[in-house]
């Protein structure tokens, strides 16, 4: 019951594949900063994962990104929903 | 619950202290408590008196302080990272026979037990790196 | 051959590069400079329509990109493969650029003085 | 379940990560904690050998590393799919590490109440 | 005749690879500080350009490698070499 | 030939600095001129005349001074970039009313304008990166 937080572009560099080597089922992966680009659909993570995916609300429309260019089945939230998610989670991991 | 938040990111370079900032409003926003944000690796540089960013962006070291001191939460700068890299209360200029010091007001430099004692003490540690 | 080329490879907001460079750009131009611009990798983000940086407290590049053409910066270059691996279209861009393929960037580099890469 | 879990995944010597995620270790041990470490991604290569630092003026994690023993950190963990593609053998690492499997990475993490994450 | 030089390693981020597309025939790559781990048997470049490689020694050194580890074709020089490089070529161009 | 040197990593957290400074020394060694140093970036913080590193580490901003002053090169630090990181010489701190100043000596605070110039006049600018 991890929450991860991966805030580096998955077009340039590995830091959320190295994440999702490390992920358990019951864990989340929220996508922030520029690591929201890795929600795109055009996004190819190695491996699809059974971890519950979130993506942060600002960082997409800050870099003019819509709901609709996520992928399906990623849960955008904001920075409220943010914290709720490090309520729910029991510890939270950070990837840079 | 009681959070306590690492920052990693210098102000000006990176989203980091924008994110940590943010974040820190929300948890306020929930009711929860933050204990301390501490300051490491080129998030130290957050501490700085002497920044002066164009009026229309934010003076993120006194957005700190002025959370801080509404909200009782400690800011807490890692002294090794601080001091190698320029960032000195009176103490440490007066120690390593500076000029002057840079430490905003509402800082504090200290060990990096610190963030040890903030992952034991809180129920929540929630870190942004650059 | 123009004088300076200067490369955006960083996706904007995330770090103060987008704003650094393009501060460099209209600087290079005041100085009576011919400067060109290249946007490829994450650099493409750069491009995007209808970036709201305010939603995160910061101010954004765009009255910068704004002004490009101001300073008669007008060859703009984007890097078509960049956009098409990131699914973005040449013609939704938030200023004019001219799409280059991969075969044509090594001539690109070659045609300026100084090239600058952030 | 052991106290703190730092990951170490940056390349020592380029930046000062490699030696301020081993001050943390170190801090933390000496508070009394529990301390386990990861090395993986770019993280393994901090466990090469004969790493020679002063060839570029900086002084390197080799004495901290050395160190790591004496304050009963003993749980250090590497990657070994980081380590096969880099081509290091875990069996040439300048400190003892207990290879582990991707398919452990996950359990590993669960069972520390903080991870710290370089 | 361009010197790039990348100071990023292949094996976390792409920075190489972005580099490689802009390269000319004439031009040279020198990989420095953590773009050292390029030159590696182990790294692979997406594809084999025709530039000249070179790898500063002074970092491999710090790293722990071996000249001996390093891919055939790739010449090793010292912060002197790298002057001479930066003489011989037109101008440089850095990847980071 | 007349090079410059652009540096955009800051000191003890990025090894560019380190790299800028070893190129430099062993361009001056082949007896080449350096005309400029210009500092961007998080490299402005090289300018820091606060740096207190362990004794067993380099005090980069005052090497740098020192090649500097023995060979005549300009130590140049971008004011915009300074500025809104909290580097300031004595007039910017007046400017925005800061209690203090923390450039070293033998540093300038600058317009971006020299870097382009840097490009312009010498055979050679090299930059080093974070």
């Amino acid at each position: 019951m991890i929450l991860h937080t991966v805030n580096k572009s998955v077009f340039n560099c590995n830091t959320l594949n190295e994440c999702l080597l490390t992920t358990a089922r019951n864990d989340g992966v929220l996508l922030l900063e520029d690591g929201v680009y890795g929600a795109l659909e055009t996004a190819h993570p190695t491996e699809i994962h059974e971890v519950s995916w979130y993506v942060l609300k600002e960082d997409l429309l800050a870099r003019g990104l819509s709901e609709g260019q996520c992928r399906e089945g990623i849960t955008v939230v904001d920075y409220a929903g943010f914290v709720e998610l490090t309520e729910q989670y029991k510890s939270v991991c950070s990837w840079f | 619950m009681k959070y306590s938040i690492a920052v990693y990111g210098g102000p000006y370079s990176h989203q980091a202290t924008h994110t940590a900032f943010h974040f820190a409003q929300a948890v306020l926003d929930k009711g929860h408590e933050i204990q301390r944000v501490f300051f490491y690796h080129d998030g130290i540089y957050n501490g700085s008196a002497l920044v002066a960013p164009p009026q229309d962006e934010a003076n993120l070291p006194q957005q700190w302080q002025q959370l801080a001191e509404k909200n009782g939460v400690e800011l807490v700068v890692c002294i090794a990272a601080a001091v190698r890299r320029g960032l000195l209360d009176e103490n440490e200029a007066k120690r390593y026979s500076k000029p002057g010091s840079n430490l905003e007001q509402g800082y504090q430099l200290s060990g990096l037990g610190q963030l040890v004692d903030a992952g034991l003490e809180c129920d929540r540690l929630v870190s942004f790196g650059p | 051959m123009s004088d300076i080329l200067i490369i955006f490879r960083k996706p904007p907001v995330g770090t103060s590069w987008a704003r650094e460079a393009l501060d460099l750009a209209l600087v290079g131009a005041a100085f009576g400079q011919k400067v060109s611009l290249l946007f490829m990798g994450d650099g493409v983000f750069q491009l995007a329509q209808n970036q709201q940086p305010d939603a995160v407290g910061q101010k954004g590049t765009q009255a910068m990109m704004q002004a490009l053409s101001m300073y008669d910066i007008d060859d703009i270059y984007v890097h078509n493969d960049s956009l098409d691996t990131r699914g973005m279209a040449a013609d939704q861009l938030n200023i004019d650029c001219q799409p280059i393929t991969s075969k044509a960037l090594p001539g690109l580099l070659q045609q300026h003085k100084q090239v600058f890469n952030f």
